[in-house]
């Protein structure tokens, strides 16, 4: 069944391909469907699927375990919320199709060459997206470092396929690759990764595109980020067991540094939350990489939270930003999405009663515990900063005098969806165990390397 | 009860015996300007003839802080111990910033009054003078400061008990001594540190508006206030004494500070303050550096 | 050797890729790169002497070292269709980028200011 | 107390959309909360603790203190008052509803601070207090939005040096309850340790309560702030700062953790450390406060030298000192409260806040000038007030301590604080009044009343301060501070410094009997004939009759003395090094840097990209090889 | 002349013995108030002060000639002082206009505008004069005859109306003073 994840999306964007008019209709019952398929596949967590009866470490296998699980969840969920919004889709239908069969085809599969394969189709579709509204330069920069990191991911799976003999993840993971060869695999991983997860210096095209157009950014900042940061987890966590992790903590912690730095100079506020975001990958990075089980569940609960947060910024903000030429004052008119986007702003910040603050803390907390003391004084640094434009920002939105004085009538799918989330946000303050005990799962699935050889093992000795 | 009747003596003799020395400063002054002068009561008259006018009032804050600064300085005066224990009217409650701030209240009526007047002047000599408080506050203070923690009490009749076994203070800390005496002349208003009244400039600055009987409370005020700082310096530094004594020494620091002002032109109010802040402060911190150490006579 | 000519060709692509201000020649370096690595799957499954992995009558059975490694050339099949997919997406972007900014030279497009 | 607490961030909710239907009913609402909350933390026992939750395992609880009840009791004070005054001020305002909302936010986010057992319950409501107060900030004039965004980061400066010292203790001793870390670094031998922890708590406070390295925000916030907010702000929310610095030294009682780190006379260490930012900050405010023109940053900056008083007294760990610091928090929350207040009715009225344009209102306005003359008295300290019973008590413990640099520092600011409270009540008050201000009212009773009661409220605890210093005695008894040491003796009236007193009641009478000698002089002889003052305003043609050299002068306004006040003292340091350029020097090198992040990794072309990837691939190949 | 009280009695001899002067100089006869006032003949044994204010002080010399632009300051500033005030005119300027007196613009006659109590005559009266003159005064004060400024009071219709003859109006609105 949970093949039908990656094919109907793509069997529903060709005939989106055939019929140009039915595209839009059938973006979201693929969504919809997906959506349900998802949900029912939550009974058959751990699974394989085996694609075309070729065993592992042979053919093709799709893994959910509750790591996968979890991370298809969140994308097909977003999915879901940006098909809702008819306009801002537009002619971009069938695009979205294709990379909602390329997020969960990354983030499913069990094997390295098909992860290019999906991490392509998603660079490619994600280009797409990205030149909407004549957004064409900025998508070819992303285009040129898109494939370019494709390229460097392609030799990674080549050497680990001449160390290993196998594209398979669970084999790569169950057999010892060479002390040197590791070496030049997990660091041509993680700069081929590194494009998408956003780690600095190779970030570059993350405003460009995040802040290009109206559509890119929400489906990119969310879904797409979090396969990356999955996809980061799930190979330097489960396949190369903690190799190369203090490389991706330093470099998450400039990220973190350098996003929030650069958000902070910053004055177009959608490149400014991409900015914004890229810091927050940082920080989930950083987490990932002390490979700790709590640390881990933490870092992919933080990627939640920001995930729900950057979710409705984005969408308000591309909302404020494509119909107003001044937004100075803006939310006197639009009074709740100035709610919902000043709440997650705060849950980013980490202000107590919102969701960021629980991620924030425990991870503090947790740092601390492991005696780590630099990560949390950046942590606190960079919250600092990203308090100082977030609160600047909203103090812009909210008490300027409007300089700008056409009225755009309120769009109320937008603000409904909004404040839904920002509730939701105050919500995971109030039960951060709803969203807390999946992600501990996802941290045992990713960091537990032998029951994920063991279930794709397991697929291959039982029959189809 | 004995209280209230030692706090009235105080009062009385600041009266009379202020005004008078008010008179033979005139007179001490014209003597150095070989003139003769006004006699020494000639004070006295100056206040009942201001008294007996028939004044301007410029609105009730400006009465209400002419009372607020002859109540503030009749209560302060009636604190200060006249040199012994004996003649303390209030042993629990002469506690030194108690008559310090007491004394303050003093300043900010007729501050206030002054400025409620509505002249510039009076506001332009306000300014100056608490300008000029700053100056001399400080040294002072630090000075007090150096001597409350050498006796380890900050009870003016305690310290003044102290000095009768230890020697005036005058003797034990020099240095103190003399630049208390310095800022006590700022303190007085008198010649280099008379910014704030300045006739020639600014209509003799805070007074500008004053006639009548508000300049008369103001003089009498005046006294008080100088029998206050006086008889502080004499408490502190020349070791009290009996009552006669005490009124002795009282002349003595009055001549003294006389002479000199008689013979000194006026500072303008920045130099007064690197004056007070440069040597005097020095010496203030030195002479609390010399009590930390133990190095007094 | 192959080893040798796919590094120099990554090579000659990373150097166009940081000298070229035209955004075409870019995408050529680009595309030199993906041929590179192609090139390099291509060597890593080669066996010397290998013969196509086909049984024929050369090779009748399975022999170890008688067959270069099969799976390489399937990917650099699918590798060679994803390259040309971005080669030919790249171009079209192009094309509209000479019609928004009226230049595909880094130095002569307008308004791509910030 | 917990659900207290909810209640009230509920209500606070609740109330938006009550004061959108009508703001007037949510602020009356508002104070008959405050008020109801002013008789509730009388009511609450001493001791009770309530566990909120568990947070990481680690339980979340309240605790009623001594401390936190009067603490509590000083802050509802300022917040009762202000939400009865906001009863007819806030329609000046363009966001009632809001105001209504945060301003009871604020209470709760207070109230919970002062309520906090442990140091993770105090960040969660110190952080509901600083967001509800960050977002009224921003709704006063122009200026004040960047006042909130300035307010925000150096408050967060503050507080997450804070968390980290938090984490700190918690990575050490697992806990975060106050009283069990108290108890654990008294033992630790680790001096290093718990320097930096101490120093890291102190840091929420410094920023909070506008102490030296961080204090800038106060002149920005205040001055900008709605102007009855900046009486919150000033007097209520600067005073958590004061607590948490309580906190750092008292609570952690640093006479025992840093026993073998004596400095001089018996203070340790990290106090002088402190007492020394305290000091800079009674220079810094007490210089910056004389120069400014603007009413409201006037007494900003003289919130940062109080804050430096408090500061003081407090790190001295003396019992006058402490107690005279703490005490310092009541009067200053109330004189800077009634401060404020004042000035918000003189904009209300006026819509100016520079004190060289307005003058003269004393004759328009006299109720709320009678309200701030008594405030500054206070301000100022001056008996009969409350406010020279603080000051008396720091200077005793400075005195005694022989901390005669200290002293000094405090004396100027003492009595530099005559300058600067002077300057408005001249500039202001009194003088002429500028003709555009004729028809200028006084404001209406329900702004009035809440100035006097405070100032009532001065002015009977500085006759009678016994029941004001006994919480505080209670206080002293629970941190252990000499507690068989007794200041406040009712019995005998008197207050108690080291070998030396006074009797508050005395120095009242004799203020009392000097007043009415004066009086009864003033009343024997002629009566004056009356100046009006106003006769300009009244008849046209009319020259002002005060002496003017003969000179014939008909604009009042130009015959009143109130820019550049100090002139000649100003001089002297007008070319000071300032440091909030300083800190805004380090906000651009922040922004320059992301400018420069942004020029070299995030703007450029796909060379540079490939460049970056590529130079990244070289740079981890050679640190691993 | 009416029958002082006691009070009034002591209070006329305080008043005769506190003289302070308000100088008004706007000519030569400024030149003599210096010796008058320094060891010479030092003014001060009388109990005469030079005050700066027309609030405080006692007396009000005019020393030299007023035009109408002077006379306005004066009699602003003689309506600004206390009761009891005494005027002396200084010079014969302030009696018949000097050697000025025939300018379109001299004040002939000081005592039309303002009551005068002591006129000192001489150009210049020498410091003697000046002493003689606040001796005189005493003595009219002490007996009570010094009584300008009640007969200001009581004529102020008389001396407000020679002034708006000769001055037009006493405030004068140009644009110097606005």
């Amino acid at each position: 069944m949970m093949v039908l994840l990656i094919v109907l999306p793509l069997i529903f964007a060709f005939l989106a391909a055939i019929k140009k008019s039915f595209s839009y209709p059938l973006l979201v019952t693929s969504t919809v469907v997906n959506v349900i398929i998802v949900l029912l596949l939550k009974t058959s967590v751990p699974s394989v699927h085996v694609l075309g009866g070729w065993k592992p470490p042979f053919g093709i296998n799709l893994v959910l375990d509750d790591a996968s699980y979890y991370a298809v969840l969140i994308a097909n969920i977003v999915f879901f919320l940006v098909a809702l919004f008819k306009e801002t889709v537009g002619k971009y239908s069938t695009v979205l199709m294709v990379m909602l069969a390329a997020v969960n085809g990354f983030v499913l599969t069990g094997d390295l060459f098909n992860s290019f394969v999906f991490l392509e189709i998603l660079t490619a579709t994600g280009v797409i997206l990205a030149s909407k509204r004549e957004n064409y330069y900025n998508a070819f920069k992303y285009l040129v470092l898109g494939s370019l990191a494709g390229s460097m991911y392609l030799l990674a799976t080549i050497f680990t396929y001449t160390q290993v003999g196998s594209l398979n993840m669970a084999h790569a993971s169950y057999f010892a690759i060479s002390e040197k060869a590791i070496v030049v695999i997990t660091i041509l991983y993680l700069v081929g990764l590194g494009v998408e997860a956003k780690l600095f210096p190779l970030n570059g095209w993350v405003s460009g595109v995040y802040g290009g157009n109206d559509l890119s950014p929400l489906v990119m900042a969310t879904a797409v980020s979090f396969a990356a940061l999955y996809m980061m987890g799930r190979l330097f966590l489960t396949v190369f067991g903690g190799y190369a992790l203090h490389i991706l903590y330093v470099l998450a912690l400039i990220t973190i540094v350098a996003g929030e730095l650069a958000a902070l100079y910053q004055k177009n506020l959608l490149k400014t939350l991409a900015y914004s975001s890229i810091a927050q990958a940082g920080i989930v990075l950083a987490a990932i990489s002390k490979s700790t089980e709590k640390m881990v569940s933490l870092a992919y609960f933080h990627l939640t939270n920001d995930v729900i947060a950057k979710f409705v910024l984005f969408l308000v903000a591309t909302f404020l930003v494509y119909n107003y030429k001044n937004l100075n004052g803006v939310f006197k008119k639009h009074k709740v999405l100035g709610t919902a986007f000043t709440i997650s702003s705060m849950s980013l910040i980490g202000f107590p009663l919102f969701a960021g603050f629980q991620s924030k803390l425990r991870m503090l907390m947790e740092m601390f515990k492991t005696s780590d003391y630099l990560f949390p004084a950046v942590l606190l640094f960079a919250t600092v900063i990203e308090l100082t434009y977030l609160v600047r920002w909203n103090v812009k939105l909210w008490f300027e005098d409007i300089e700008d004085e056409s009225e755009v009538k309120g769009p109320a799918l937008r603000a409904t969806i909004s404040i839904i989330l920002a509730i939701l946000l105050v919500g995971i303050f109030l039960a951060p165990n709803i969203i807390l005990n999946p992600t501990t799962k996802v941290a045992k699935a990713l960091l537990d390397s032998t029951s994920y050889i063991n279930n794709v093992i397991a697929s291959s000795m039982g029959g189809m | 009860m004995t209280a209230v009747y030692k706090a009235i003596l105080n009062l009385v003799i600041a009266f009379f015996f202020v005004i008078s020395l008010e008179g033979i400063a005139r007179k001490i002054t014209a003597r150095i300007q070989r003139r003769i002068g006004p006699p020494w009561y000639q004070n006295f008259i100056d206040i009942f003839k201001a008294l007996s006018k028939h004044p301007f009032s410029n609105g009730w804050i400006f009465d209400f802080g002419v009372l607020m600064a002859l109540g503030g300085a009749i209560a302060t005066a009636a604190i200060i111990p006249m040199g012994s224990t004996f003649w303390t009217p209030f042993p629990n409650t002469d506690n030194f910033f108690v008559i310090m701030y007491l004394f303050a209240v003093g300043s900010l009526g007729m501050a206030m009054g002054m400025v409620g007047s509505g002249s510039p002047w009076s506001a332009i000599g306000v300014s100056r003078a608490l300008t000029q408080m700053l100056g001399y506050e400080l040294p002072y203070l630090v000075v007090m400061s150096s001597v409350m923690y050498m006796y380890k009490t900050s009870s003016i009749h305690l310290l003044i008990e102290k000095q009768a076994t230890n020697g005036w203070n005058l003797y034990v800390m020099p240095i103190g001594a003399i630049v208390a005496f310095i800022s006590l002349i700022g303190m007085l208003g008198k010649k280099p540190f008379d910014i704030a009244v300045a006739p020639a400039e600014i209509a003799s600055g805070p007074m500008a508006e004053l006639s009548g009987k508000y300049m008369g409370l103001l003089q009498i005020m005046h006294a008080f206030s100088i029998f206050v700082e006086v008889g502080l310096f004499v408490d502190l530094f020349l070791g009290g004494g009996s009552l006669g004594w005490f009124l002795v020494k009282f002349i003595v620091v009055w001549v003294l500070a006389t002479l000199i002002s008689s013979v000194l032109p006026r500072f303008r109010i920045e130099q007064m303050l690197k004056f007070y802040w440069g040597v005097p402060l020095g010496l203030a911190f030195l002479n609390a550096l010399f009590v930390l150490l133990g190095w007094t006579f | 050797m192959v080893f040798w000519i796919s590094a120099i060709l990554i090579g000659i692509g990373v150097y166009g890729l940081l000298t070229q201000k035209n955004l075409f020649k870019q995408l050529i370096s680009l595309s030199i790169i993906d041929t590179a690595v192609n090139i390099f799957i291509i060597a890593v499954g080669y066996v010397d002497n290998g013969k196509a992995p086909i049984y024929s009558k050369a090779v009748p059975k399975f022999m170890e070292g008688a067959f270069v490694d099969p799976l390489p050339q399937a990917l650099v099949l699918t590798a060679i269709v994803i390259g040309v997919g971005v080669l030919a997406l790249g171009a079209s972007l192009l094309v509209k980028v000479k019609e928004k900014h009226s230049s595909i030279d880094v130095e002569n497009m307008k308004g791509v200011g910030e | 107390m917990f659900t207290l607490l909810v209640a009230l961030l509920i209500f606070s909710v609740v109330n938006y959309f009550i004061s959108k239907a009508s703001w007037r009913v949510g602020s009356i609402i508002n104070a008959l909360i405050g008020s109801y909350l002013i008789f509730q933390v009388f009511t609450i026992p001493k001791g009770t603790e309530v566990t909120i939750g568990k947070f990481l395992g680690e339980t979340l609880a309240l605790q009623w203190t001594n401390a936190g009840f009067y603490f509590s009791f000083v802050s509802l004070l300022v917040i009762v008052a202000v939400m009865f005054f906001a009863i007819k001020w806030l329609d000046s305002q363009k966001h009632p509803a809001a105001f209504n909302m945060f301003i009871l936010m604020v209470t709760a986010g207070s109230l919970g601070v002062f309520m906090a057992k442990d140091l993770i319950t105090l960040y969660i409501f110190w952080e509901i207090a600083v967001l509800s107060s960050m977002l009224i900030i921003p709704m006063g004039k122009k200026e004040s939005r960047k006042a909130a965004v300035v307010y925000a980061v150096m408050s967060a400066v503050g507080t997450y040096m804070f968390l980290y010292g938090a984490f700190m203790i918690y990575s050490r001793y697992g806990t975060f309850s106050m009283p069990e870390i108290a108890k654990n670094l008294a033992n630790d031998p680790s001096t290093s340790f718990k320097v930096a922890v101490v120093l890291l708590i102190a840091a929420a406070g410094i920023a909070k309560s506008g102490i030296f390295p961080l204090h800038t925000w106060l002149r920005i916030a205040h001055g900008n702030a709605p102007d009855a907010f900046s009486a919150v702000l000033s007097g209520q929310l600067v005073k958590l700062g004061s607590y948490v610095l309580m906190i750092s030294v008292a609570v952690f009682p640093s006479l025992k953790i840093f026993a073998n780190l004596k400095l001089y006379s018996g203070v340790p260490a990290p106090n002088y450390f402190l007492i020394a930012l305290g000091a800079a900050s009674i220079i810094i405010g007490t210089l910056m406060a004389i120069k400014q023109d603007d009413m409201k940053m006037l007494i900003a900056y003289s919130s940062v030298a109080n804050g430096g008083y408090i500061l003081v007294g407090i790190g001295t760990m003396d019992p006058l000192g402490f107690e005279g610091g703490v005490l310092h928090v009541f009067n200053h929350a109330l004189a800077a409260a009634v401060i404020f207040m004042a000035f918000a009715s003189v904009v209300y009225r006026t819509h100016t806040k520079k004190i060289s344009e307005l003058g003269g209102l004393i004759h328009k306005m006299p109720i709320t000038y009678i309200a701030y003359l008594f405030a500054i008295i206070s301000l100022a300290g001056i008996p009969p007030m409350s406010g020279f019973i603080s000051k008396w008590m720091i200077y005793q413990a400075l005195v005694r301590k022989g901390m005669f640099i200290t002293a000094a520092i405090a004396f100027f600011g003492s009595i530099g604080s005559f300058l600067y409270v002077f300057r408005p009540l001249a500039g202001v008050f009194l003088g002429q009044l500028p003709r555009k201000y004729k028809d200028v009212k006084e404001v209406p009773p329900i702004m009035w009343i809440p100035m006097l009661v405070l100032v009532a409220i001065s002015f009977v605890m500085g006759v009678w301060p016994f029941p004001i210093l006994q919480p505080i005695e209670n206080m002293r008894a629970d941190f252990g501070i000499a507690p068989s040491f007794k200041i406040a003796d009712a019995q005998n009236w008197l207050v108690r410094g080291f070998s030396g007193s006074w009797n508050p009641v005395i120095v009242f009478n004799l203020f009392i009997t000097g007043f009415i000698v004066a009086y009864i002089l003033y009343t024997l002889f002629p009566k004056p004939k009356k100046v009006d003052l106003l006769k300009p305003h009244k008849e046209e043609g009319a020259p002002i009759n005060i002496y003017t050299s003969g000179e014939f002068i008909y604009t009042p306004e130009l015959y009143h003395y109130n820019t550049k006040f100090y002139a000649g003292f100003e001089r002297m340091y007008e070319k000071h090094p300032s440091w909030e350029k300083l800190l805004y020097m380090l906000a651009k090198f922040f922004h320059d840097v992301g400018e420069w992040i942004h020029g070299w990794f995030f703007r450029p072309s796909p060379s540079a990209y490939t460049f970056w990837l590529a130079m990244t691939i070289l740079i981890i190949f050679w640190v691993r090889w | 002349m009416k029958e002082r009280t006691m009070w009034e009695q002591i209070a006329d001899s305080l008043r005769s013995r506190s003289l302070w002067m308000l100088h008004y100089c706007t000519g030569c006869g400024a030149m003599e108030l210096p010796p008058t006032m320094t060891a010479r003949f030092d003014m001060e044994r009388f109990g005469v002060a030079p005050m700066a204010t027309p609030r405080q002080a006692d007396i009000m010399l005019i020393t030299g000639y007023l035009n109408t632009k002077t006379l306005r300051r004066v009699i602003y500033t003689y309506e600004q002082m206390a009761d009891p005030k005494y005027v002396i005119g200084f010079g014969s300027c302030t009696i018949n206009g000097g050697i000025y007196f025939d300018s379109y613009s001299t004040i002939n006659r000081l005592d039309y505008y303002i009551p005068v109590d002591v006129y000192i005559a001489g150009c210049m009266p020498r410091p003697e004069a000046i002493l003689e003159a606040f001796n005189y005064l005493m003595e009219k004060i002490r007996k009570g005859e010094a009584d300008g400024w009640k007969r200001y009071k009581e004529n102020y219709e008389w001396y407000k109306q020679n002034q708006i003859r000769s001055l037009g109006e006493v405030y004068v609105h140009d644009e110097f003073h606005e």
